[in-house]
């Protein structure tokens, strides 16, 4: 035990700073208590840490994706988004999520024959100029063929411009319980095969042009790789061309699902698109561009850029809400709960605790999920040989390589976790916090300031970082509205709400300033 | 200093008697658990070509980073010409006279020779705040670096970017850099890593010159030991972060814990001696 | 030297940038003789094509004083600084809010303006010490995003006007963007040249060159004695005011500020401008400013409300197939050419090169 | 014949005119290396003559400009690190590159290649570094610089390897532990081939069969280290030893 404690005063010596600076927040909140009543303080500590969980989900992935490959990506906050996005489509609108199946599915299968495009164009020889000009005309055909075809592939869709039809009403159609199914437009089968097939061709098209790009490269082709490619082409065609066949079914059986049921397949569709778009990314926009970062970030930037563009045609500008699941919505007899026993009863979606509500869904759900997020990816971190590699690799890229193992499939594997978990992090604020083109960024710089504050690489700084802010930000919030008893002041001071943004960022700039790589980041 | 060779009276005279430029009085760093340098107590005189060596890793860059200021110490002092410059930053260093090189090649490298080594000379004067007047204006420094390059010779090869240069003519430019402001010490860490072994007497014999025409001091690291042997006043052997011994050269050669710890264990050690020893029989 | 000898030389290095500052001079008439109008009614501001045109490279010169001045930064010094648009905007900012709430004249609002970017200025250098490359980044982007929310704030939004932005700052009559419009435009490109004159002149200053020495090798600049910070306040101060008097003439331009010029998206809008043009040579900020506005400016008016998406697209592409910009890709040529011509010269009739022909101190590489 | 076809099966690896360069520098400018099976191969020369370089150019680390590698008579030159290395090489670089939040154990777990590599050659590893059994779990960061110095060895005899690259493994450490390590490097090759670089001449010189001497950037000397022992004048006027 002496040993022991003799260990802990030399880990708190040797980080003495971040002991004082955590000291400091942990008294910090304690007086906090003093200022308002216990149940206020209790909410307000469970919606700081709610924003903690969510920031945390965004700062996690962006922190595993810069720890490992230096990639500072930008994009993350839109991806974030996206997730929302996705989420509320699949869980509103579920027969437009299968309707949009078969053409993505299609598309993939374009991609999944990249190996095959790659060594069919390597035993080409081409001119430079024209290995030059040709991934662009190639993508500008594909982009074309895409849209003509896709445009002619029935799917049952909102209009974000005439309101009776917009994402808004669905929401709150929803949120009243009704269910309204928007019919797709009528096609015949042939043409509906037609555009299937133009969507194939131009995703094989645009994969094409992409592999052009680094044409020219000696690389061996792996024995089985072509055959595997091929299969995952041929299955993900495949199963396009069922979702299309057994598109009624599929959508009836959806509808009549507990909407509880529904969201989890919201999430689980939410974070398998940000799987794939990441994994998308990092192999055909992020890999050219390892050495390059100030182009990375322009890169990331240009994305961000466009995903908020494209989320703004596809689903209008004004905010839209999502409905909470039946598990958190219940709202009649024996609500709010007073115990658990009401609770599970009721499916309550408030708890009385202390003359407070607490939102069931906001501020306990939230939280449990962020938590176990934490625990999971703590877990593969630690346990697994996938985590051992990334925590090798965060410290020394090179040496992994030297030692055979394939870094590049782990980068992607890492950067299509980092945006899975941003997307789920993105479904599960949209419940909670609404839906709008501009949650990406504000959300992403949370993120920035939380890992500045924790310290960039580190994963339990991102978690104590995301806390932090979250905390923050809801004692602010709370104070503007109770006010708060200062010193030498005879009026309590209420913090005006800009203060409330601003406040992480200046704990961000006091932190940095007395630790340049935050509470828990490596001296380099 | 327990042997001392036989060395000429006037050079003795000077090593005892000139007064101590540069002192490291218990210069201590530490890396976490590893002690790169360990307790140093070191006195450079002024005027006095002073060459540190040692096996790798033995402390002597981790020293020179100390002494010029790149690298702040655990525990004990600086001193220069006995004012304490323990945490004077760099740039005040460089100010009070102190010039160092490095072991791998560090220079601008997108600019071109003349402008690196004008950007040494200007960085004494003091014009570096004129934001208004072209540089052309100063060519007085312009003069300073075109009389340093022609010093290291290298005037032919002025409008060169810098990194175009071959390794041999980017350490001589290096070299250049440190001399141009004139400083009263000159801290060399391998000077000569990288460049052909053609080139190494020329590059030794313009630092002894220099060092002797100009009056300079100049503290060496080294690897080769002829040359360390052939141009040194003093040598001090570096062994795992301590002093192992100091003295003159014919001293340091004699001396049998420096030749130990040079060459590692006894086992290889007498596997060398016999090779020279068959070596000279042969030669004889 | 001669004073002959000197003034053709000035005229030789010169002579691009003043050719190109008649041209620009002569371009509205030129715009209005294509049109049909004599140049007499340009003169006059009377309404048009020329009026039109001459607004839109009023906000061209704009943006290109922002963008040289975030290259100074980013691309001469080597700051990777994400808080630019603060700059900017304060600038902006202010001068709207001195002449509307405080009716203060033109030349003090100026005034306060380059005092607030030297204070600017030197709040950003506070932190240099402590934290260097992508914590200085973040820092830069935390104060410019506290600034951003200050200023949108309901606090103060009788004099910045909240999230709606400033409207209908008073001008004075002799430099109104309607009525004066070519006497607003000579003045915009005369401040262009001005400070572009002025950067050069700073780049090719002692300061200057420590500047690009601490990008290049920071380190080796402070072993050779340079007190490193102070160069870098200096480079930052001069950008802060640069870019907050750019603000002013926006503010003056417009009549309007939006708070879009405070927000992190303006920022990247001058590093965009000055990857475009190819970063760290001055002339390619000026020449990406230009392609940044043209291009965004005729993408919007021929596609419509996509035109952001392809704009993405297209630095997405420039980011792909043009690393080093317009103005970089150019100059890697140039100077390997003529560093060749020079060693060859020099070879056969023995020249020696002059000072004044060293090669340009900017590089060919971002700093990346 | 071309030297670009000389391959002798004798040879497990051959380096053939290589040049590297890193950024804008050339640092490799003609490196020609060849290496015997089952021996230990030495490459000396001065610091920055480019031996680090070669080895990483080796293993892909620093791709070559031009010239071939050939392992085991197939070229590996334009293939990725982890490529290279699967093939049986490998790399213990000069700053050890232990990962210092990883255990020693996880060390030489994240080494393995197949399944329980490591259960197979632990015996061979904890015999060789009696040591690495007892600090099992520490962590990385917790060793010392011999400690490190045995664990990157370890790590590198975890998967099958034909071919060992050893960089400067005596650096830094004392003679007692810089003994120890030799011993285990004597060891190591009569099952492995090794290409070590070694600044300590005198320990090279014991360790090594063949030598390559590096200048500049170019290879400048090479044979049986039997004979160079004996060239004064070569030791002198490349490495500069005494």
């Amino acid at each position: 035990m002496r040993r022991n404690w003799l260990g802990l005063r030399q880990t708190v010596n040797r980080n003495r700073t971040q002991v004082a600076i955590l000291a400091g927040v942990t008294l910090l909140l304690l007086f906090a208590l003093g200022g308002m009543s216990g149940g206020d303080w209790v909410i307000t500590v469970l919606r700081g840490l709610a924003v903690g969980a969510v920031v945390f989900l965004v700062a996690a992935g962006f922190s595993l994706i810069f720890g490992l490959m230096d990639v500072l990506n930008l994009a993350h906050g839109a991806l974030f988004m996206i997730g929302s996005y996705v989420g509320w489509t699949v869980y509103v609108r579920p027969d437009t999520a299968i309707d949009v199946i078969t053409p993505l599915l299609l598309l993939a299968a374009g991609f999944g024959w990249m190996p095959l495009w790659q060594a069919l164009l390597a035993r080409v020889h081409l001119t430079s100029g024209v290995r030059r000009a040709a991934p662009w005309a190639g993508l500008a055909l594909a982009l074309a063929l895409f849209a003509f075809s896709a445009t002619r592939y029935p799917i049952a869709a909102w209009n974000p411009d005439v309101y009776d039809a917009s994402p808004i009403v669905y929401a709150i159609a929803m949120d009243s319980g009704q269910e309204v199914i928007a019919q797709a437009p009528q096609v015949d089968g042939v043409t509906a095969a037609l555009s299937m097939a133009g969507i194939l061709v131009a995703g094989s098209l645009a994969a094409a042009s992409v592999a052009l790009v680094g044409h020219g490269q000696e690389r061996r082709a792996r024995r089985g790789e072509m055959r595997r490619a091929f299969t995952l082409g041929l299955a993900l065609a495949l199963s396009g061309v069922a979702v299309y066949a057994l598109n009624e079914p599929l959508t009836r059986l959806i509808f009549e699902l507990n909407t509880t049921w529904r969201f989890l397949i919201a999430v689980a569709a939410a974070v398998a698109s940000g799987f794939f778009l990441g994994g998308l990314m990092e192999m055909t926009l992020i890999r050219p561009l390892y050495l390059r970062p100030i182009y990375q970030l322009m890169l990331t930037l240009g994305l961000a850029v466009m995903i908020r563009e494209v989320v703004i045609t596809i689903w209008g500008r004004p905010q839209i809400t999502m409905p909470k699941p039946a598990l958190f919505a219940g709202t009649g007899t024996g609500c709010p709960a007073q115990n658990l026993d009401d609770l599970l009863a009721h499916q309550c979606s408030t708890i009385s605790f202390l003359g407070t509500r607490i939102r069931t869904y906001n501020e306990i759900f939230i939280i449990v999920v962020g938590l176990i997020v934490l625990i999971a990816i703590w877990l593969l971190l630690q346990r697994t040989r996938i985590g051992m590699i990334i925590r090798a690799g965060v410290q020394d890229r090179q040496m992994v390589e030297a030692l055979g193992i394939n870094v590049r499939r782990v980068f992607t594997f890492v950067f299509a976790l980092g945006v899975g978990l941003a997307t789920l992090g993105g479904v599960l604020a949209g419940p909670a916090l609404g839906i709008s083109d501009d949650m990406g960024e504000s959300l992403l710089l949370l993120a920035l300031i939380a890992l500045a504050i924790g310290g960039l690489t580190s994963y339990p700084g991102a978690a104590v970082g995301a806390v932090l802010v979250g905390l923050l930000q809801q004692f602010i919030i709370k104070y503007g509205q109770v006010g708060i008893q200062l010193p030498f002041m005879t009026e309590p001071l209420k913090p005006s709400p800009p203060l409330v943004p601003a406040s992480a960022v200046l704990l961000m700039v006091v932190v940095l300033l007395l630790l340049p790589n935050g509470l828990f980041g490596r001296k380099e | 200093m327990r042997r001392i060779g036989i060395i000429p009276s006037g050079l003795l005279y000077r090593m005892m008697t000139s007064p101590v430029v540069l002192e490291a009085r218990g210069l201590r760093k530490e890396f976490g658990a590893l002690r790169a340098v360990n307790d140093v107590t070191l006195e450079i005189r002024a005027q006095t070509f002073h060459s540190i060596i040692g096996p790798n890793g033995a402390g002597k860059t981790t020293l020179f980073n100390l002494l010029s200021g790149t690298l702040e110490p655990t525990s004990g002092q600086v001193l220069f010409n006995g004012q304490d410059i323990t945490h004077a930053p760099v740039h005040r260093r460089a100010h009070l006279g102190l010039g160092r090189s490095y072991q791998i090649t560090n220079i601008f490298p997108n600019l071109t020779v003349l402008e690196n080594v004008r950007l040494a000379v200007q960085a004494l004067g003091s014009d570096n705040f004129k934001f208004w007047s072209a540089n052309a204006k100063f060519a007085r420094y312009t003069e300073r670096a075109r009389q340093v390059l022609e010093q290291v010779g290298l005037s032919d090869r002025s409008l060169r970017l810098a990194r175009t240069l071959p390794q041999g003519d980017q350490r001589k430019m290096e070299l250049g850099m440190i001399l141009a402001p004139a400083p009263e010490i000159l801290l060399l860490d391998e000077p000569t890593s990288g460049m052909a072994t053609e080139q190494i007497p020329e590059l030794i014999g313009l630092i002894q010159t220099i060092q002797r025409e100009s009056r300079k001091t100049v503290v060496l690291v080294e690897h080769n030991m002829d040359v360390v042997m052939s141009v040194s006043d003093t040598i001090t052997v570096m062994h795992q972060g301590s002093v192992l011994a100091e003295g003159a050269p014919a001293a340091i050669a004699a001396n049998v814990q420096v030749q130990d710890a040079y060459l590692g264990h006894s086992l290889w050690h007498d596997a060398l001696q016999q090779a020279q020893h068959e070596q000279s029989a042969r030669g004889s | 030297m001669p004073r002959a000898n000197r003034s053709a030389g000035i005229l030789r290095r010169h002579g691009g940038a003043l050719g190109l500052m008649i041209v620009l001079a002569l371009l509205p008439f030129l715009f209005g003789l294509l049109e049909g109008a004599s140049p007499l009614a340009v003169w006059n501001n009377q309404a048009g094509a020329s009026k039109f045109y001459e607004g839109l490279l009023i906000e061209v010169f704009i943006l290109a004083v922002y963008a040289i001045s975030y290259d100074l930064v980013l691309g001469i010094t080597g700051l990777l600084s994400f808080g630019h648009a603060m700059f900017f905007a304060l600038g902006a900012y202010l001068t709207g809010i001195l002449l509307k709430s405080f009716g203060l004249p033109l030349w003090a609002t100026l005034l306060a303006v380059v005092g607030a970017g030297v204070l600017n200025a030197l709040l950003f250098s506070v932190v240099l010490p402590r934290v260097k490359g992508i914590t200085f980044a973040l820092v830069t982007l935390g104060f410019a995003a506290v600034f951003n929310i200050v200023i949108q704030s309901h606090e103060l939004s009788d004099w910045a006007g909240g999230d709606v932005g400033l409207q209908n700052v008073p001008i004075p009559t002799w430099l109104s963007p309607s009525d004066e419009r070519l006497r607003f435009y000579f003045i915009a490109l005369v401040f262009l040249f001005a400070v572009y004159w002025f950067y050069q002149r700073f780049v090719d200053s002692p300061t200057g060159r420590v500047c690009v020495a601490i990008r290049e090798n920071e380190e080796r600049a402070r072993v050779l004695g340079y007190p490193t910070f102070y160069f870098k306040i200096v480079a930052l101060t001069v950008a802060s005011v640069t870019a907050g008097l750019a603000g002013a003439l926006h503010t003056l331009y417009q009549p309007i500020v939006s708070p879009t010029i405070a927000g992190l998206g303006f920022t990247v809008a001058a590093l965009l401008m000055i990857l475009i043009g190819g970063i760290g040579t001055l002339t390619g900020a000026l020449l990406g400013a230009a392609v940044y506005r043209l291009v965004d400016f005729f993408l919007l008016r021929f596609t419509g409300s996509s035109s952001s998406f392809l704009i993405g697209l297209i630095y997405i592409a420039i980011v792909l197939f043009v690393p080093y910009g317009i103005v970089g890709t150019w100059r890697l040529r140039n100077v390997e050419w003529r560093t060749v011509w020079q060693e060859r010269l020099a070879q056969w009739f023995g020249i020696k090169e002059s000072p004044q022909d060293l090669a340009p101190p900017t590089t060919e590489q971002p700093p990346d | 014949m071309t030297p670009y076809n000389r391959h002798s099966m004798n040879n497990l690896l051959e380096v053939l005119d290589v040049h590297t360069s890193i950024g804008q520098f050339h640092i490799l400018e003609g490196v020609t290396v060849n290496v015997p099976r089952g021996s230990i191969t030495a490459l000396l020369g001065r610091n920055g003559a480019g031996k680090t370089t070669t080895l990483k150019t080796i293993m892909g680390l620093t791709p070559p400009r031009r010239g071939q590698v050939l392992f085991d008579g197939q070229p590996i030159h334009a293939q990725h690190t982890f490529d290279i290395a699967a093939q049986g090489i490998g790399f213990v670089p000069d700053y050890r590159a232990i990962f210092r939040d990883l255990t020693v154990a996880e060390n030489l777990q994240i080494a393995e290649r197949k399944a329980g590599d490591l259960a197979r050659k632990g015996e061979l590893i904890f015999q060789l570094f009696p040591d690495l059994k007892r600090l099992i779990h520490l962590r990385g960061n917790q060793l010392s610089g011999g400690q490190q110095q045995m664990l990157a060895i370890a790590r590198a005899l975890v998967a099958d390897n034909q071919l060992l690259l050893i960089d400067e493994p005596s650096e830094g450490l004392a003679p007692i532990i810089v003994e120890q390590l030799m011993e285990a490097i004597v060891q190591l090759s009569a099952a492995t081939t090794i290409v070590l670089v070694e600044q300590n001449f005198a320990v090279a010189s014991q360790l090594a069969k063949h030598y390559v001497i590096l200048e500049e950037g170019r290879s400048v000397r090479n044979g049986l280290m039997t004979d160079l022992v004996h060239d004064h004048a070569t030791i002198q006027r490349y490495l500069g030893v005494m």
